[in-house]
């Protein structure tokens, strides 16, 4: 099992589960997904319950949102996460604040998927790690798995949770590979997976970042250089105490991102932990980020776009050098 | 259908509502911006009047009128526009955020055209469970131009959603007519673009709202579809609190005025006999007390405390 | 007008650059996805062969056939597909992005619709400063169900601006056929929502689109506003790379292919005595010349070095 | 002349210095703009060059988009800031991305003005710091003015910019007063103002937040507590260099913020001073911000979300105590 199969498999277990749960987007149903992430659904639930739309982003969300209210739990698909543009109002003004707006009134089970993420060659209007929008956006959560196993139980989880969960499936990680059992566990959200465990520096990494710490820390224990790397898998709510419990035997922070730093979730948890623990930190906190350009098509400047696995060890050696 | 006793207090019970909004916004209780409907009552009432239990409605910043219309009760509906914690959003959504779920008002929408995705998604939720339940949404002359719009009839068309889509046609986008911004003289005949039916109706006259939406409702009920209706209307006040509307054309405001839904109502009822002068007065006063009896209450209650203001974002 | 040997010529050029392109995916020499427009080439021929010098264009990721027919050289669109420094946007665009302003090829973009009032704005832009230019806009069928097409024309529409949209119907949104999208037949008729004039033709016959375009862009040049053409016309490879596209109904595909607008042009040019057999083989042969030497040239270019990824975000 | 006024003021020096500058957006020519900041500008300038529009906010922005690539350089309106969500595609795949994706073929002089900000009462939908949804949008650059002279002269040099440029008009500032004489400056993007002087605390703040920073500091003043106030007046491009020349002599970061932390440019600045300047800092870099929801409509609780001046006085010593 790969993590693009996975994704069927997670709102197929759903679907099971609770007939309030259907599915919407655009080719989601007669062709299983742009990304053949939904393939079979259509046939296991029928044509109610998994849904092709036109390709109108703003009524797909909206559409969610309000039936929602109803009383259904929508799984609704945005194809590529940069069409997050398109509907952002419905994201960001409607979905995230109905229930905060309405004094309560509503609980609001939608869960959103978009495939997010650059290195496939996609280019600027399609590679974006547009989780970054979404995040001085109270009312949303927000999902971004690593692992086949992680994106199961997380999709499973958001779908259950009554509020909003946008989950970012992340394009370049579809042919990762990993096993889900029979018994496969649903995956809290605000929970850090700590990957791999070092007592000298703390490396925090989401998505395909985290596989790169990880090819890091092994690099860097060749070189006597423990590291831990902690997956958050949900940016909102945000797991600290994890990466606080590592620092507190670490004391240095790396984090790696793909996407630039400004107003991005690295950046936040930086500021979160210079602001609160300041007093654990014995070498500055530092983001690994992109550049701050749009992501470029050619091969050998989106390679340099993202952070690579040299600049994750430079960075690495240079803080335990502070 | 032609209105009944029953609709001139609904009607009256909004224009009172409203009257008392305004004062209330130039006594300073009422913050940021408040957009009010007198003239519009025909259409809320005449298109929620065809509605039934479990039905629901999403509505605008202009919504008052609607979210009374569903039967939500006056003093709540106060106490949120005076922001007070027993308002029907706990104080937390204000005059252009008036929600009251129990009674079907689904939210009151500030994002023009945003209304409108969200009503389509509840009329989903009814086909796809099979309650049979209609969904109206309001929205403005303005708002046809605003790419939700397009997307929603459209999905509502293809789908045969339960959904009934209102303009309230009231001639203007804030300070802009119609004219300037809309190359059709009929919104009704956008529904072209999706194959729906599209009506229009004189929205003074709330018998004549009534009979089309009890058109459009039962379509909709019967699993036909989505409907556009264009109720042709006005705003006897400007766009918001600040707006002296001095844009108007000399005499229009007259115009209109002369067929104010309230008076033109009460008229039939007289004409045809279905009421007498001294039961209109008594409906007349009926409602003026209420709304004012609504006010007092809403006016007594508290602030929410702040302590509260992190409550309501999840659930 | 019935189409030239210019015509057949600049649809061949695009016909072997949309097969080689095929070829480099295979060969994984193109990165991301990349969407092919074989069987569409009449109507990007037709149409921006109606266009006159300082006239513009937008158009969609599936673009190469428009960006050509605005005259981009064929390497330089090779080169950008390619991600060399020397292709049209430098390497940094790609397959979805083909921009050459040199020729009036404002933009190719990935985003569904965001084209259209990028165009609406270039129209502006010619209207403000009076230079009688015309932009054209290429779109999908399923393009006309996102709010940018409906906010689009309706602005063009009620600023008169010299704007013409041309809708690309291939039958299908991705894997999506048409009807289940969209619940109107026409989608020309979408222009009466908009006041404006809504053209069908058949997208196959170049000489037929030529005819609706040079109405269309005159109309435009005098002042009197926009128009929406539908041009029918199939998709005769996949969505996109990817795509196998088992999805057609049988026999579709063959339909489609027995009028293809390639071989359409060709046997109308024979049967009209326009071209001897032999003046059709020599066009076809540098079109195919012409097509495999530019890849040649565009093959041996370098990438751009990673040093240049900074340059070009801000002026 | 007040913040309300100098807005029309701007655009007019700019419209008459340059034909190619129009206007745009939903009531700015026959009403002379929802908040009367355009009074007058149709008037002077003609219905060609300033243009009502239908509401459309996708159009509008792409519309500006499109007659800068052709030559003009459009303002265009969003009236409320929160309406970005509407345009958000445009904002930021289209508009920021547009010259990068052409490989520099285009200059993008667009400058899009929008209404930011909370505390009048204007609830969820009509009151967010957007400005911070941009932030993770290479290409853009974002101004945000406090003052009267600032605004005259950001929105001055905005037009005149060859790239685009979004100016936040906070909506609480309007009847804020200054002077603009004949000989008024344009003001650089990328040069905070450093607005008081003190060697004791450094603190950043834009806005609404500048002038509650000014009074707390004040306060502070009569404490005998003496801090240096900057207002870095645009997000993007930012000047971290005058942050970090006072923080030489303060070593103390304060940073306030109209809004959440998550995703913001305060948490952005606070993560760069961390990373950057490590050894600078005496006491943790704090970021004071609003609470992680929706605007809320009622006072008691709006008043609570704004950061107050007693909340800056309050953390101003809680940092010097450190
Ligand atoms: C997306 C968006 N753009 C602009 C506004 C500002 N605005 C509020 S009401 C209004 C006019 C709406 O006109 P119409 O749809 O006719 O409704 P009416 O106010 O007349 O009821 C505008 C432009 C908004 N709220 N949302
Ligand atoms: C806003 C947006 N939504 C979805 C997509 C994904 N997508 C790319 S092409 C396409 C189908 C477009 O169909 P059509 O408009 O008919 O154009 P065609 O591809 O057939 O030329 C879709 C849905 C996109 N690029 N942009
Ligand atoms: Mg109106
Ligand atoms: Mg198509």
């Amino acid at each position: 099992m790969n993590y693009r199969q996975v994704i069927a498999r997670a709102i197929g277990d759903e679907m099971a589960a609770d007939d309030r749960v259907i599915l919407l987007g655009e080719d989601v149903a007669a062709a299983g997904g742009a990304f053949k992430t939904t393939v079979g659904l259509l046939e296991r639930f029928g044509p109610q319950r998994v849904r092709d739309t036109p390709i109108s982003e703003q009524a797909i969300v909206g559409a969610a949102l309000g039936a929602a209210l109803m009383g259904l739990r929508p799984v609704a698909e945005i194809m590529f996460a940069d069409f997050a543009g398109v509907c952002f109002d419905q994201l960001a003004n409607q979905l995230a604040k109905y229930r905060y707006m309405s004094g309560g009134q509503f609980r609001v089970p939608v869960t959103i998927r978009m495939a997010n993420g650059a290195g496939a060659g996609f280019a600027a209007q399609h590679s974006q790690p547009a989780e970054n929008w979404l995040l001085n956006v109270p009312g949303l959560k927000i999902a971004v798995p690593a692992t086949v196993a992680d994106l199961y139980g997380l999709l499973r989880t958001a779908i259950r949770d009554d509020n909003p969960v946008v989950v970012f499936e992340h394009k370049n990680l579809f042919a990762v590979k990993g096993e889900v059992g029979p018994d496969a566990a649903l995956v809290p959200l605000g929970v850090a997976d700590v990957v791999r465990r070092g007592g000298d520096l703390t490396v925090v990494a989401t998505q395909q970042m985290r596989h790169r710490a990880v090819e890091a820390a092994g690099r860097l224990a060749a070189d006597g250089v423990e590291a831990t790397v902690i997956d958050p898998r949900t940016l909102v709510p945000f797991d600290d105490e994890t990466v606080v419990a590592s620092l507190t035997e670490t004391s240095r922070l790396l984090v790696v991102q793909e996407g630039p730093a400004g107003g991005s979730w690295g950046a936040s948890l930086v500021a979160r932990i210079a602001q609160d623990h300041f007093d654990l930190l014995d070498a500055p906190p530092v983001l690994v980020a992109s550049d701050d350009t749009p992501v470029p098509y050619a091969g050998p400047l989106e390679d340099a776009w993202l952070p690579t696995v040299d600049r994750i060890v430079d960075q690495a050696h240079r803080q335990l050098a502070y | 259908m032609s209105g009944s006793l029953a609709d001139l207090s609904a009607m009256l019970r909004i224009r009172h509502f409203e009257d008392a909004v305004r004062d209330l916004f130039t006594r300073d209780l009422v913050r940021g911006s408040t957009h009010l409907c007198q003239g519009q009552e025909a259409v809320p009432v005449g298109v929620c009047g065809e509605l039934a239990p479990g039905d629901t409605m999403t509505c605008t910043y202009r919504g008052h009128g609607a979210v009374l219309a569903m039967g939500s009760p006056l003093d709540r509906c106060f106490g949120e526009i005076l922001g007070r914690a027993g308002g029907v959003c706990g104080g937390r959504g204000g005059s252009m955020h008036l929600t009251d779920a129990s009674v079907g008002a689904l939210g009151s929408n500030a994002v023009v055209g945003a209304q409108l995705p969200i009503a389509v998604g509840a009329a989903l939720a009814a086909q796809h469970l099979g309650t049979g339940a209609v969904t109206v949404t309001f929205l403005g002359d303005g708002a046809t131009n605003i790419g939700a719009f397009h997307e929603s009839v459209n999905l509502a068309a293809i789908w045969r959603l339960p959904v009934v889509f209102v303009i309230e046609n009231n001639q203007y986008g804030e300070y802009s007519p119609l004219a300037t911004t809309t190359p059709v003289a009929r919104l009704a005949d956008r529904a072209a673009s999706y194959g729906i039916p599209g009506v229009f109706v004189d929205g003074n006259d709330v018998g004549a709202v009534r009979a089309v939406a009890a058109t459009a409702v039962a379509r909709a009920r019967a699993g036909d579809g989505p409907t556009l209706v264009e109720a042709d209307t006005y705003r006897q006040q400007g766009h918001s609190r600040s707006d002296p509307a001095t844009y108007r054309p000399p005499g229009e405001l007259e115009r209109w005025l002369a067929r104010d839904p309230v008076t033109l109502l009460a008229d039939r009822l007289t004409e045809q006999g279905a009421a007498t002068p001294a039961e209109l007065d008594a409906v007349r006063e009926r409602a003026r007390a209420e709304v004012s009896q609504a006010l007092e209450r809403a006016l007594s209650w508290p602030m929410p405390h702040p302590d509260t203001r992190l409550e309501g974002v999840y659930a």
